[in-house]
């Protein structure tokens, strides 16, 4: 097994080399393996770090320690996790199509493993400056629902094909929002390159000028890539893990590692997008970054605690009936804004004013389904003998 | 081949269960679906059987007492007072007041812990971590007392025939009272939590829906029935043991839907811990927990007798057929939850797969009892 | 209720707080119908469905409420145990259904006119009827 | 030879046995995946034209959405009864199109022989100004058609339920 660990890692290897290549022009392909080298370490650690806070995170929002016996307040606990799910007995069930079946991991987490190339944590600090930064990452979080797809059908399980078609339809959906919503802040810095949209936010982040963009972003994103309340393609009370049922050991960590970067990611993009970066007074840029970043990762833990998953349909018809036209309606005003060039604290005024129409709508609408039992005293029902 | 196929959505057969996780134990349950819309359910059961009601006849009446704990694994104060219940009414024996009282206190109690395991079920059926932390620690300061009256956590065997096995504790009014606010508290904080979250509203409301009528048929009963609004409650409406000194009130549903079965639960709660501090204030401090006369190895007269409680999940019925000796006859167990899950295919008509598990865990049942 | 029944030629009686109704077997299922129907008695919920064997004989036994008029009945049937045969009740309460099956199933009574008769409790392949007297209790195999 | 050449070669080769593999394997699931991997490679050559925007654009649509789409569908679908339904007949025809396409791509190169122009990449503006102005017509009508797909496909499917 340990063979055939290091063969695919070399593999990987080989893979990240030659894409880096392609991405480098060739030329200095070598710095470029070790950058990525650098972001897989990382990103391994965050993902580390990111196991260790939700489960501490949510440990305290239920009353529990959380994981406390592995190293000091549990910190090694992921640790302890990892290992465990490496030496752990790979199986392979005997009905799978095994090429769908070994590929699907890999697929799931190149691209998203990918992506972060472009990802800026710093004035400067990327591996590659890309122009069309954000268009390179969105286009490559599609291509990873093919992994997820490729998962469950070729798991030959019925919960893993309802769990693949379920994300299907799903992620396609949510992209549709995410695309809309991050093209309403190219137009409104004029690029695409992250850097400069960071930059963008000068006087006030994006966040102050577009809180309705804010909620509809971080509610595609928390959808896009499945975290309660949209867990639904892997929902452990229905279909047991969706698309990873039958996966174990190193390569059930793979889908692990691909889901915990994916949410980091959507933080990320949260951050760069809506909360100016790495820009704050006094600390140093990159801990701006990482404390915002990791800030946003606290609230989307905040809703795996707090919410049920919503079902299917229900979950579509946010999508298409809600997400989807205010999201195109956003789209619309930024640039009417931009084009009138109104002052930004006009645009936020009117974003906040649909977002609290929003609230008040969905308010009403929870008020309003209050009553719902009715006491009937026993001393009534017994004389009525 | 050159004829033009229609491409026909498939139907697949998706088996759930017995080692599905949210299937409330070994449950199984084979669904058509047509994509994600349920078709046909075929509900599965029996992997728990145990015979217990022929393994009665072999058994002694108080040894059948520990049995009737591991029916309804999560209600067996009441499902030990209903078999008791059933002997007495055949000897005719007057069971002492002290003891009634605090079968009384014991039994709501218990129903309350039912009905905190419900909900958190319910919550982790619906995809929502955090509820069940809260119910259990509430659950947990219950089975403390229990563990102080029985010994036991669960499986109890406390009650006996014509009383109790001992007197409680010394302390326990106040044992109990002391634990009445912090549960009242951490009822509405459970409340609070889930009832009317938005996710969880949309994900119940509405869905599994029964009339009235119909639950009638399907000889649902408990929070099932009175959650499509049938006022159904054997403490009220056929008074057992000292129900009938109580004031307490029935929560009734309208639409008979998964949420309506939710808050009816949860405001049952409240009502339980209403009865048990009326209890605790009308129990007399002394006096025996045993009925006076009453054999080591009671034998009931040859007769029948059919005894009926209000359980956490409905109603639990024990029909004893005794010909007079140490070894009941015939004994026939009449669980809720098995007339529950025979209504689960007509409840998930027109669901989708995700309201399956919501719809079972609404139905609370409990395999034990169901498989008996 | 002596007036209502009549036509079935029932034999009441009363046991500690029940009224109990026998009836030869083929008029279970009419007997119900009319306990249900009739507006003066309304019995619609049926709480219990048991079984008894009395070794010559199984007695079937059903236990009736009705949640409008708040009485409660006991209708019986004898069955001889050569041939135990009795027509579903399933048309007149729903809930009958698996009740009839656990019956069927434990104690081999045929139930006419049951839609779906396939045992439920035992695993596939069990043979015999452990609910009845002939059946030992403790001695079971090892399976 | 240069790099450039040898990732020519390379992503030529995958996209034409991506193509391949659509047309010859017997398991649809894999056709769809074959496409993705042509699909992919044809972005690689976008990319080596310095043409990023429609590289990614590529993969966003087709290497993503489309296929997805494909796949889902193929799902929710009889399988067995494919293996069973590929068409034999008209690969004669095929062969003759694609030969065609190729002579006549091949015709046009020896015959006009275009100039080279040194590779450089286009800005997103001015490609926003190309499409949205000069072309803003065609693009309006290729919107246009889009819509009524969608409609028609949306009126198919509920025709569908309807029988």
């Amino acid at each position: 097994m340990a063979a055939a660990l290091v063969i695919s890692a070399l593999g990987l290897l080989g893979l990240v080399a030659f894409i880096t290549a392609l991405v480098a022009g060739g030329l200095a392909a070598l710095a470029a393996v070790g950058g990525l080298l650098a972001m897989f370490v990382f990103l391994a650690a965050v993902v580390l770090s990111l196991v260790w806070l939700e489960r501490k995170y949510l440990g305290r929002l239920q009353m529990r320690m959380g994981p406390m016996r592995v190293g000091p307040f549990g910190l090694l606990q992921p640790v302890a996790d990892a290992a465990k799910l490496v030496l752990k007995e790979d199986v392979t069930p005997a009905w799978v199509d095994r090429w769908l079946f070994w590929t699907a991991p890999l697929l799931l987490f190149l691209p998203s493993y990918l992506l972060w190339v472009a990802v800026p944590f710093g004035p400067g600090l990327v591996l590659r400056d890309l122009d069309l930064g954000l268009l390179y990452i969105v286009a490559l979080s599609v291509v990873g629902i093919v992994g997820i797809l490729m998962a469950g059908w070729g798991s030959a399980n019925k919960y893993g094909m309802l769990g693949s078609l379920r994300s299907a339809a799903q992620l396609v959906s949510y992209e549709v929002p995410v695309i809309i919503v991050a093209l309403t802040v190219a137009m409104m810095a004029g690029s695409l390159n992250l850097s400069q949209i960071v930059e963008a936010q000068r006087p006030v982040p994006y966040a102050v000028v577009q809180p309705l963009a804010l909620f509809l972003f971080l509610l595609a994103g928390l959808a896009e890539v499945g975290r309660t309340p949209f867990d639904i393609y892997h929902a452990e009370s229905e279909v047991m893990g969706g698309p990873y049922v039958e996966y174990s050991g190193a390569h059930w960590a793979v889908f692990y590692l691909a889901e915990y970067v994916n949410t980091f990611l959507v933080a990320v993009m949260v951050t760069l997008l809506f909360l100016g970066g790495w820009k704050g007074p006094g600390l140093p840029p990159v801990l701006w970054f990482l404390l915002k970043a990791y800030l946003v990762v606290g609230f989307i833990f905040w809703f795996r605690g707090t919410f049920p998953r919503l079902r299917i349909d229900q979950l579509m018809a946010l999508g298409w009936k809600a997400l989807v036209p205010l999201s195109f309606v956003n789209l619309v005003l930024t640039s009417i804004y931009l084009f009138y060039g109104w002052p930004w604290w006009g645009m936020s005024l009117i974003s906040l004013a649909i977002l609290a129409a929003l609230g008040y709508g969905i308010h009403r609408q929870a008020a309003a389904r209050k009553p719902a039992i009715t006491l009937v005293p026993a001393v009534e029902v017994r004389s009525a003998r | 081949m050159e004829t033009a196929r229609r491409l026909e959505p498939v139907e697949i057969n998706v088996n759930m269960g017995p080692q599905h996780p949210s299937t409330h134990g070994v449950f199984r349950m084979v669904l058509w679906v047509d994509g994600e819309r349920i078709v046909q359910v075929e509900p599965y059961i029996g992997y728990l059987h145990r015979g217990t009601e022929k393994l009665c006849e072999g058994e002694l009446y108080p040894q059948i007492i520990t049995l009737f704990d591991r029916l309804d694994y999560l209600a067996n104060f009441n499902n030990e007072l209903c078999f008791c219940m059933a002997a007495e009414k055949l000897m005719g024996l007057e069971v002492p007041e002290r003891a009634q009282y605090v079968r009384v206190v014991l039994c709501e109690l218990n129903r309350v812990a039912s009905h905190l395991m419900f909900y958190g079920a319910l919550g982790l059926d619906a995809g929502a971590m955090t509820p069940v932390m809260y119910a259990f620690r509430e659950r947990e300061h219950i089975q403390r007392a229990f563990e102080a009256v029985s010994g036991a956590r669960m499986m109890h065997n406390y009650f006996r025939i014509g009383g109790l096995k001992e007197d409680v504790p010394a302390g326990f009014k106040e044992m109990v009272r002391d634990l009445l606010p912090g549960l009242e508290q951490g009822i509405s904080e459970c409340d609070r939590l889930l009832s009317l979250n938005e996710a969880f509203l949309a994900r119940t409301r509405g869905v599994g829906a029964i009339s009235a009528q119909e639950a009638v048929e399907y000889a649902l009963s408990g929070p099932m029935l009175r959650a499509a609004g049938v006022p159904y409650d054997l403490r009220a409406v056929e008074p057992y043991s000292l129900y009938d000194r109580f004031d307490f009130d029935i929560p009734v549903g309208t639409q008979g839907d998964c949420w309506d079965r939710y808050m009816v639960r949860v405001e049952e709660m409240r009502q339980s811990l209403r009865i048990v501090r009326q209890a605790l204030e009308q129990m007399p401090d002394e006096g025996p927990v045993m009925a006076a006369g009453v054999r080591r190895m009671p034998r009931p007269p040859k007769g029948e007798s059919y005894m009926r409680t209000e359980n956490p999940r409905g109603e639990f019925g024990v029909y004893l057929v005794s010909d007079g000796s140490e070894r009941p006859y015939r004994v026939k167990i009449r669980a809720p939850s098995f007339a529950s899950v025979q209504a689960l295919p007509r409840l998930l008509r027109d669901c989708y797969v995700a309201d399956c598990v919501v719809v079972l865990g609404s139905l609370d049942i409990v395999l034990g009892d169901v498989d008996r | 209720m002596s007036e209502v029944l009549d036509s079935f030629h029932p034999n009441l009686s009363a046991a500690l707080d029940e009224v109990v109704v026998t009836v030869e077997p083929a008029q279970v299922q009419r007997t119900c119908q009319t306990l249900r129907d009739d507006p003066r008695l309304k019995f619609d919920f049926l709480r219990c469905l048991s079984v008894v064997d009395y070794n010559d004989s199984l007695q079937v036994v059903y236990h009736l409420w009705s949640m409008e008029k708040r009485q409660k009945v006991v209708v019986k049937a004898d069955l001889p145990a050569s041939n135990p045969t009795v027509p579903t009740v399933v048309p007149v309460w729903r809930g009958a259904d698996w009740f009839e099956r656990e019956a069927a199933e434990l104690f081999g009574v045929t139930f006419e006119g049951h839609p779906n008769l396939k045992p439920l409790l035992l695993w596939e392949g069990f043979e015999g009827h452990p609910g009845l007297k002939s059946f030992p209790v403790h001695d079971y195999q090892e399976w | 030879m240069t790099p450039s050449l040898i990732a020519l070669a390379f992503l030529a080769a995958l996209a034409l046995g991506g193509g391949l593999g659509v047309v010859i394997s017997r398991n649809v699931v894999y056709a769809a995946l074959f496409l993705l991997v042509s699909l992919g490679a044809v972005a690689g050559l976008y990319l080596l034209l310095l043409t990023e925007f429609l590289a990614l654009v590529q993969v966003l649509i087709y290497g993503g959405a489309v296929v997805i789409v494909i796949v889902f569908a193929l799902m929710l679908t009889r399988l067995q009864d494919f293996a069973k339904t590929r068409d034999h007949h008209q690969w004669p025809l095929g062969l003759a199109a694609a030969l065609a396409v190729l002579g006549l791509l091949a015709a046009t190169f020896v015959v006009f022989q275009p100039a080279v122009h040194p590779l450089q990449s286009t800005g997103i503006q001015e490609l926003g100004n190309e499409l949205f102005v000069r072309w803003a017509l065609p693009f309006e009508i290729a919107s246009l058609v889009l819509l009524v797909a969608l409609i028609g496909a949306l009126i198919i499917s509920r025709a569908d339920r309807g029988e």
